[in-house]
């Protein structure tokens, strides 16, 4: 069962990911990422990671892929991507597309990776005391760094965004 | 006093004089003439003192120390140096005195004279010289003051073209001469010329017939030898006393004392070469005094034929002769080389000296008219002069009894004894000589004068006679060698005498020669306005000419043809190669690989990206060592 | 899991260790509150609040330089309060207050928000000196980020600007980029160092101690080796070594200059910091892989960074093309570390080298405020043209501030130059060095233009009046003794080293 | 030690520095001027003073009046460490006494912007002395990168003709030349092991510990290569005659005199004591190099220059050629000719340049083609410069001829064939040198200088040019009549270490 | 069927990467570029979140938080100056923007 998860949950999520790549238009591929975070968020279910499952779903796709749309729709682009590559480009991305495959290929072949019996080994993701107790001691630090990026992440969006007096933005 | 202070004090005096003029006497002319005549009169004084005081005497002092490299400057004052030095004061002192009045009008007396001292300064110090360096070191400076005096009217283009040329064949010269005092002093580990000498007493002296012939570069570029002599013609661009004492009695004569100096270090090869090129130098320049017109060239070209003479006299080399006493045969090798070389050059500076003082004074007289075609009649509006001239001129064709006649038969014997074809030549160039003085001689004084300032000239004052009258006196007396005190014995005892029917055959052509050519010059020219032998004989006088011009045409090829484009293509490959080529290239190549690196910077983010994916793989290629 | 034990993990967390970045945020937070609290009038005076708030924990650290913390871990080893780290907050704290000087400059053309601009470089040069302290790739990440998104931030500060805007994009795609390959091979280190089944394997993968010691047992692990090079590759990116420097010259000459200025020193140190203790500390081990990928990076930045520099007419492409050039110089130093022959001097040598960097750098963005118009993105040589007639001090500033960077003695730069040629040749980079040369020689043509378009050319409005040249901002009484203190410091340093050169010797 | 209560050579570099760092500072022009007058003397004072001093002085390995001053950078082995040896000593005298004219002469030129022209001639200056009075290698180095930076500076603003062009140029190829050097001295520096760049410590060293051959061998062809650059070793010498002709004349007599032998003093000071045998080993294509490039090669470019200060920059190359002979040649004579000619040929080529001006302020060119016959309005500047001229064409009596004379001596034992060459030169030197004489001053006056001189007329030289022109042809005649002035100190520093390790001139 | 191992997350992790990447290079609409990105942080999340699990290590599922906080914060901060940008040029195509070059 437990394969059969793993399975249809990795084919899920990469050919949705396959579908951001692919989609012709910005509002199919917010709708892709969606999915393959959810397909995402499965493999964490999958890995006994159910905090983290959640907090992927609400707050990538809850928030983040929200706020994409949101600003897919604001923007309303009527153009849609020009397509067509020309041929220098149409080579370079053969050859990336193919650098990419050697580089995979070899990392499945060579990084071969022994591990435990993963059922001897302790689901730790599953305790969510354990991720309070880590992140309010150990990652105190960095969970305070956080606030501030936060904070000039918000600051930031105002900058950026906000009407000034006497600035002479148009729109 | 000792006789080394008083070499020291010869030595040091002109150049004090000299030092004095040039930081304070420069534009009082006459103060400065002062100095210098009065040194002059002190240097010739102490020099006749010097060599009539029995005493000879080396000494040096360490100059520069470099390593192993020693140079000293010191005194070698034989009796070849002192006779030497005697010549140098004597005829340097005429020319003082005679130019304070040849010189009176010149707004440069100062610079003048400041280098007629830094001349004697120079010419004593190779005199005195004790080594080789030294030797150089003077032999240089004067190159340097004969630059200097050459370029005396320097507004004038020919002065300066000559002075130039006179310096810069002297260097070339001066080029074989410094190797060969290289080569020396590595192969013999001294360039003392005592040390030379005492090692080649010992036997234990290097010999390489390289080093001799190096050395001769030298004196043919000082003594103006073929084919370094296109200088000495051109040089009478200088004021007419300096060319009598430095183009024609002292510094050209410096080669001959060099040679007689380093004659330890001979080899026959060696000698051969000297002793053709003194030939052949003679007679050429014998061929070429015939159709010159200026009374200056024609006495330069007599100065170089009569250079070839000694110096064919020291290429001649040493005699032996055999002398029976009793039983017993003695084998005497005397230096006849360097003894007639040295007799030679010795009469010869006298007579030389005074014919150029002479000439100098119908210059002046004629207001510095130099064509003979132009002068003529001047016997009776220059009688003095005329005399004195004449007893040169007597002197230099070897008229009997006169000076030259003595020195140019021990030269002829020497020849006839020592090789026939050397002998025949230079007898013919006796020949010319007697023709050409006498040409020059008919030319100036006989006749008619030819022009106005010939029929207004006048004779000079007392300064312009007195050192002719010296010298004349000198011409007259210095072919005996009985006159001279016994001081210079070590010169003299070897200058080969012929003897017996030898003497009779030499006395003989020497007449012979003399008369016949002095009788073509005397008969063959007239009093014209134009060159009899270009009258009568075109083809001839066209020829010598052009013989004449061969080697300034040659040079004169070469600089301008060949070194000079050589010199602009060797600029213009720097130019366009080097710097344009290599370097700007270089410098565009990196432009353009700046150029190519700026391409590509395309702005589009897409382009960038790719530049992330093949970085990562280069980079992982680079690690891992595929790459 | 008891209360004594959350009690000893808490107890771990050192606050007092980090005071100066503390101070930093407080600072920061309260401007924020400063802007609330003042009226109108008075706001013009909360960059001075923050420039003082900078000077003041300056000399707090220097007071508390030997701190108690001094070569011990922190925030359970989180932290790591070394000697260079110290060297490296001194470092950033002098770059921010630079950073403010300048902006005080620039902001006063543009009609933009200010005291926010100030806040986030306070942000930023906390999460700097954190990071440069950094000792476990947690804190290591979270820093980084907090710099690097700020940073996307104050490259599109200008937001009327599109060249501003256009160049944070830039910036935030490629750095997003860089993030995400950094993150997988961070990742990846951890996924391989803390697997049961080899040798030397780590609960806390993340730490560097256990990292490292993971490493050494196991020297040819092929998922380690790929999670180095990841890492490196952010890293690079951060530094901008070719051939991820492309980004560069686009961000540098849309960013506003003070923001140039900070990237190009402060982000520039902090990669350099975090490379310093990766590969002297962590990946010593794995130099087989290191050690030629920095040494090709090393040589490759030296040459393009010059190369590419050489035909720009632009000043801020310029400098930031020859940033890349000092990246490249720098990594030489690096590599001197990494190489089997560790050099000892080259840890000293780099911190010189930055320092250098830092005085000769800011010395010539300050004359770029200065020269900029309101559009400074568009800043060419033509505008410096006659500048030593018009404004003699501005133009020795700049004279002093080049010669320093291209490497001419007395001045700092070339003291800079000549420890890290030191190192490199004992840590045995020898072709890297011959390039090196190269490129020094190069970097003469275009630093010397820019002299020259100084100095010795004069100033002719061109033919057509649409482009005229910005006006030049007149020198005030701060950016005056500023960039007189840098000129002389540049002089100062390379007559005499004094304290600065007992870092070549540290450890 | 000398018997002065301060160091006369830290002095010596910092006077200049100093009034220097004051002008920066906003010294009134007034003060600025006045001062400087004292502050080019204090160097020559000093140098006079460590001259008179130095046979009595007490030495360490030949170096007196040494003092060691730390700059913080102990732990490498490097500091300010001054001192004066038998070679150096020469030079730094050299360095005193023409920075001495060409600042005389720069404060009296009234160029434009006359304070900041002092200024970056005062620092020249201070380099200049620092690069000889520095025992420690990485000093010397940078004093001489101090004093090469006005170089540029001065050439770029008050040079003549293609001056931007000519301070690129200048600059990237003397980059370049210090450049490898720098690597050369790193490799030196890290390769002995003894890992200090003091000079007296690495020869202490390195005779114990010998470098390695093919060690040496790299390291002297860095420094060959390096160093030849900056003296213009053909065919690295094209910055050279273009530099010099664009530069203003007192930085023109600063660096083709003094700072120019920066690179030949190296080679003797550093690289011969301490790379024997990696000399030994470039000796061949160096001299090779020097006499066909250097000689005869740029010796014919002389004689095809139709600029007077190209013609100087291009004999200046030439001269260099001999340098490097007499370095391959070895031995002391080589070497020690070389020194004694670097003196001597920085004397003679500050004086051309110096009159190179003076006749340019007269005719208002340097093109020789439209010159002439200026002797007749200027015999005593006519008279300055057949002397200068004659001195660098290696006429005795001025200095140039013991250096030239001794390299010829040396050189004769290295390979008779090279001597020859290169005596060779000496005919091509007195040929361009004559000629440009005659073509400034002698023949008769051109219709061009006719009408510059019917604008001006002419005067003969000013004493503001004389005085410092005085200084110059003194000194060459006073070394040319008493050449031990010079040879004793270089005898005494050349004899102990280096007759023993270069062999092969055996000691001559 | 074999188990799914540490090795098939990691492939997935790494393909999801592989993808997000080339997404980045190949598509010119800058949001999408954008969501490409945040697909290289969500698959190394993944392989986090694996090899935590795998490894019996806490340290990894705590660190996914906080790179979910950053992916926010940039997404933020990014969707903004898109938005911005958008304003000033009425465009956000990768191939237009690019007013920055030489």
């Amino acid at each position: 069962m437990a394969n059969f998860l793993f399975y249809a949950f990795a084919f899920f999520t990469v050919a949705t990911a396959a579908g951001v790549v692919a989609s012709k238009n910005a509002v199919n591929a917010a709708m892709c990422l969606l999915l393959s975070l959810v397909g995402v968020a499965g493999l964490f279910v999958a890995l006994n990671a159910y905090l983290l499952a959640f907090l992927l779903l609400l707050v990538y796709a809850g928030a983040i892929v929200a706020l994409f749309l949101f600003i897919v729709m604001l923007l309303d682009m009527k153009e849609t991507e020009s397509r067509g590559f020309g041929k220098l480009s149409l080579a370079a991305i053969i050859l990336a597309a193919g650098l990419l495959v050697t580089g995979l290929s070899t990392l499945v072949t060579r990084g071969h990776l022994d591990t435990g019996n993963p059922a001897l080994t302790p689901a730790l993701g599953t305790d969510i005391k354990l991720y309070s107790y880590q992140l309010f001691t150990t990652y105190l630090l960095p969970v305070q760094v956080m606030g501030f990026l936060l904070l000039i992440a918000m600051l930031g969006v105002i900058v950026l965004s906000k009407r000034w007096e006497g600035s002479d933005d148009v729109t | 006093m000792t006789m080394l202070s008083h070499a020291i004090f010869v030595l040091i005096l002109p150049l004090v004089s000299a030092a004095i003029i040039a930081l304070f006497l420069r534009r009082s002319g006459g103060a400065a003439a002062a100095v210098s005549t009065l040194t002059a009169a002190a240097i010739a004084v102490i020099s006749v003192i010097l060599a009539l005081h029995n005493e000879r005497f080396t000494a040096s002092t360490e100059w520069m120390r470099l390593g192993g490299l020693v140079i000293s400057l010191g005194f070698k004052f034989d009796d070849l140096a002192a006779l030497m030095l005697v010549i140098v004061g004597i005829v340097g002192l005429c020319v003082h005195v005679f130019s304070l009045g040849y010189m009176h009008d010149d707004p440069a007396k100062g610079r003048y004279f400041g280098g007629l001292s830094i001349f004697m300064f120079s010419m004593l110090g190779i005199v005195f010289a004790d080594n080789l360096f030294m030797m150089f070191i003077f032999w240089e400076l004067v190159g340097f003051s004969s630059y200097v005096l050459i370029n005396h009217w320097h507004e004038k283009q020919s002065a300066s073209d000559a002075s130039k040329k006179a310096f810069i064949a002297n260097r070339v010269g001066d080029f074989g001469f410094l190797l060969g005092i290289v080569m020396c002093y590595w192969l013999n580990g001294t360039v003392s010329l005592t040390e030379l000498a005492a090692k080649g007493e010992a036997h234990t002296l290097v010999f390489s017939t390289l080093i001799p012939l190096f050395l001769f570069c030298g004196a043919v570029g000082k003594s103006a030898q073929l084919p370094l002599h296109v200088w000495l013609p051109d040089a009478m661009e200088g004021p007419t006393p300096v060319s009598a004492l430095i183009h024609a009695a002292t510094m050209v004569a410096a080669g001959i004392y060099m040679l007689c100096r380093i004659n330890v270090l001979m080899v026959p090869a060696a000698l051969d070469v000297i002793m053709w090129t003194g030939t052949a130098t003679a007679l050429y320049a014998a061929l070429c005094a015939i159709t010159q017109s200026d009374i200056k060239k024609v006495l330069a070209y007599s100065t170089l034929s009569q250079l070839g003479f000694m110096v064919a006299a020291f290429g001649l080399g040493s005699l032996s002769s055999t002398h029976l006493h009793g039983t017993e045969a003695h084998t005497v090798v005397i230096a006849a080389g360097v003894g007639a070389a040295m007799f030679h050059l010795t009469t010869h500076a006298f007579f030389k000296a005074l014919m150029f003082l002479g000439s100098g004074s119908v210059i002046h007289g004629c207001h510095h008219e130099q064509d003979i075609f132009k002068m003529g009649g001047l016997r009776t509006r220059m009688p003095l002069t005329f005399w004195t001239f004449t007893i040169g001129v007597a002197a230099i064709i070897g008229f009997p009894y006169l000076a030259g006649f003595f020195s140019k038969d021990a030269i002829l014997y020497l020849a006839f004894e020592k090789n026939s074809a050397v002998f025949a030549l230079l007898a013919l160039t006796a020949v010319l000589t007697s023709l050409y003085m006498v040409r020059l001689w008919k030319l100036t004084f006989l006749g008619a004068p030819r022009s106005d300032h010939a029929s207004h000239a006048h004779e000079g004052g007392l300064t312009l006679t007195l050192p002719l009258v010296l010298l004349a006196v000198l011409s007259l007396v210095a072919g005996y060698t009985a006159f001279y005190p016994n001081v210079f014995s070590g010169v003299f005892e070897h200058i080969p005498e012929a003897h017996g029917s030898d003497h009779t055959i030499i006395f003989i052509t020497s007449l012979g020669v003399m008369a016949v050519g002095a009788s073509i010059g005397y008969f063959f020219y007239k009093s014209t306005p134009t060159d009899t032998l270009a009258d009568k004989v075109p083809g001839l006088f066209a020829a010598l000419s052009a013989f004449r011009n061969s080697f300034d045409g040659a040079y004169d090829y070469y600089v301008a043809k060949i070194q000079q484009r050589f010199a602009l293509f060797v600029n213009f490959f720097e130019q366009i190669f080097l710097a344009g080529l290599i370097v700007r290239g270089l410098a565009g190549f990196v432009g353009l690989c700046g150029l190519g690196a700026r391409a590509l910077h395309v702005g589009n983010l897409n382009a960038y990206v790719y530049w992330f994916l093949f970085g990562l793989v280069a980079l992982w290629l680079f690690a891992t060592g595929v790459l | 899991m008891t209360l004594e034990a959350v009690k000893l993990a808490a107890e771990a967390n050192q606050w007092g260790a980090i005071f100066p970045e503390l101070l930093l945020a407080c600072l920061a937070l309260a401007l924020l509150a400063l802007e609330i609290v003042l009226p109108k009038k008075l706001h013009a005076y909360i960059p001075d609040v923050a420039l003082a708030g900078l000077v003041g924990t300056l000399g707090g650290l220097f007071v508390n330089f030997q701190s108690a913390t001094l070569g011990k871990e922190s925030f359970n080893g989180l932290l790591l309060h070394s000697p260079g780290g110290q060297v490296m907050r001194v470092f950033f704290l002098l770059t921010a207050i630079l950073v403010c000087i300048l902006a005080r400059i620039s902001l006063a053309k543009q009609k933009v928000p200010r005291i926010e601009f100030y806040h986030l470089v306070l942000i930023i040069t906390g999460a700097m000196m954190l990071l440069a302290q950094s000792n476990h790739f947690v804190m290591f990440f979270v820093a980084l980020e907090t710099v690097t998104i700020g940073f996307y931030i104050l490259v599109s500060y200008f937001r009327t600007k599109t060249a501003s805007l256009e160049a944070g994009l830039k910036y935030l795609v490629m750095g997003a980029l860089s993030s995400g390959m950094l993150l997988f091979g961070i990742v990846l280190l951890y996924g391989v160092a803390g697997n049961p089944t080899l040798p030397g394997h780590s609960a806390s993968a993340m730490h560097y101690p256990a990292l490292a010691q993971f490493l050494v047992a196991n020297p040819h692990n092929f998922l380690a080796g790929v999670g180095i090079v990841l890492v490196l590759v952010g890293v690079a990116f951060k530094i901008g070594a070719f051939p991820f420097q492309i980004w560069v010259p686009d961000v540098y000459q849309g960013a506003p200059t003070p923001v140039t200025a900070f990237l190009a020193v402060g982000s520039k140190a902090a990669g350099f910091a975090v490379l310093l203790v990766l590969t002297r500390d962590v990946f010593a081990s794995y130099d087989w892989l290191v050690t030629p990928a920095l040494t090709a990076m090393a040589a490759a930045t030296i040459l393009f960074g010059n190369i590419a520099a050489l035909t720009q007419h632009n000043v801020k492409r310029l400098i930031g093309l020859s940033g890349v050039s000092h990246a490249g110089f720098l990594l030489l130093g690096v590599v001197a570390l990494a190489g089997p022959v560790a050099s000892v001097s080259a840890t000293g040598a780099i911190y010189f080298y930055l320092f250098a960097y830092l005085i000769a750098s800011f010395a010539v963005f300050g004359v770029m405020a200065h020269i900029g118009g309101a559009d400074d993105s568009d800043q060419t040589l033509d505008h410096y043209a006659g500048l030593a007639k018009e404004n003699p001090f501005l133009a020795t500033i700049l004279a002093i501030g080049l010669g320093s960077l291209a490497g001419i003695p007395p001045l700092a730069g070339f003291m800079g130059k000549f420890f890290v040629f030191i190192a490199a040749f004992e840590g045995g980079a020898r072709w890297t060095l011959a390039l090196a040369v190269v490129g020094v020689v190069i970097s003469i043509y275009y630093y010397f233009g820019w002299i020259k378009a100084a100095f010795f050319e004069q100033w002719t409005p061109p033919a057509d009046t649409a482009a005229p040249r910005p006006s030049r901002t007149p020198v005030n009484l701060v950016s005056g003794i500023a960039l007189g203190c840098l000129a002389l410091a540049s002089i100062f340093i390379g007559f005499y080293q004094g304290p600065l050169g007992h870092w070549l010797t540290m450890k | 030690m000398s018997p002065l209560p301060f160091d006369p050579l830290l002095v010596s570099i910092a006077a200049p520095l100093a009034l220097a760092l004051a002008i920066a500072l906003g010294l009134p022009k007034r003060w600025s001027v006045m001062l400087a007058y004292g502050a080019f003397a204090i160097p020559v004072l000093m140098a006079l003073h460590v001259w008179w001093h130095f046979g009595d002085a007490a030495k360490d390995h030949g170096y007196a009046f040494l003092t060691r001053y730390s700059t913080g950078l102990d732990g490498l082995g490097i500091g300010l460490k001054l001192g004066l040896n038998g070679i150096s000593l020469p030079l730094f005298v050299l360095a005193a006494l023409v920075g001495f004219a060409a600042g005389l002469y720069a404060i009296q030129s009234g160029a434009e912007r006359l304070k900041i022209y002092l200024m970056l001639l005062l620092v020249m200056q201070g380099g200049l002395m620092g690069v000889f009075a520095s025992v420690d290698i990485f000093f010397f180095y940078f004093f001489h990168e101090l004093a090469l930076i006005p170089t540029f500076i001065m050439v770029g603003i008050w040079g003549g003709r293609d001056r931007s062009y000519a301070a690129m140029k200048l600059t990237i190829y003397l980059t370049l030349g210090a450049m490898v050097s720098l690597l050369g001295l790193i490799m030196l520096y890290v390769k002995s092991g003894a890992h200090t760049f003091d000079l007296i410590a690495l020869r202490d060293h390195l005779a114990a510990h010998p470098l390695a051959a093919t060690v040496q061998n790299n390291i002297a062809g860095l420094l060959l290569f390096g160093l030849g650059v900056l003296v213009s070793l053909w065919p690295l010498h094209t910055w050279a005659p273009l530099g010099y002709g664009a530069a203003p004349s007192s930085a023109a007599m600063l660096h083709a005199g003094v700072l120019k032998k920066f690179g030949v003093y190296g080679l003797i000071q550093v690289a011969l004591p301490l790379l024997p045998d990696g000399l030994a080993y470039w000796a061949h294509p160096l001299a090779w190099l020097a006499v066909i490039g250097n000689v005869l090669i740029v010796g014919l470019i002389t004689i095809a220059q139709r600029d007077l200060k190209q013609m100087i920059g291009y004999s200046s190359v030439m001269h260099m050629g001999y340098a490097f002979l007499g370095i391959a040649a070895g031995g002391i004579i080589g070497p020690g000719g070389v020194v004694f000619l670097m003196v001597a040929h920085g004397l003679s080529v500050a004086l051309l340049f110096l009159l190179a001006t003076a006749i340019y302020h007269r005719t208002q060119t340097f093109a020789l083609d439209e010159m002439g016959g200026l002797a007749q309005k200027t015999p005593v500047l006519a008279a300055f410069f057949v002397a200068a001229t004659l001195a660098s064409i290696g006429l005795p009596g001025f200095a140039n001829f013991w250096g030239e004379l001794a390299i010829f001596v040396a050189l004769w034992k290295f390979s008779p064939l090279i001597t020859a060459l290169a005596v060779a030169g000496v005919v091509i030197s007195a040929v361009y040198g004559l000629r440009s004489a005659a073509r400034v001053f002698f023949g008769p006056s051109t219709a061009g200088l006719a009408m510059v001189t019917a604008a001006h007329p002419p005067v003969d030289i000013t004493w503001k040019e004389r005085f410092p022109a005085l200084i110059l042809l003194a000194a060459l005649l006073f070394i040319g009549f008493w050449p031990k002035s010079l040879t004793t100190p270089i005898n005494a520093a050349l004899t102990p270490q280096i007759s023993a390790k270069i062999g092969n001139a055996t000691g001559r | 069927m074999t188990s799914a191992t540490l090795d098939h997350y990691v492939l997935i992790s790494a393909l999801l990467f592989a993808i997000g990447l080339f997404g980045v290079l190949l598509r010119r609409n800058t949001l999408v570029v954008f969501m490409c990105l945040e697909l290289m942080l969500v698959a190394s999340t993944l392989a986090l979140v694996a090899f935590s699990r795998f490894n019996g290590t806490m340290d990894g599922n705590v660190f996914v938080f906080f790179i979910l906080t950053v992916a926010a914060a940039e997404v933020a901060v990014g969707l903004a100056i898109i938005v911005a940008l958008f304003r000033k040029r009425q465009t956000i195509q990768l191939n237009e923007l690019n007013s920055l070059k030489n």
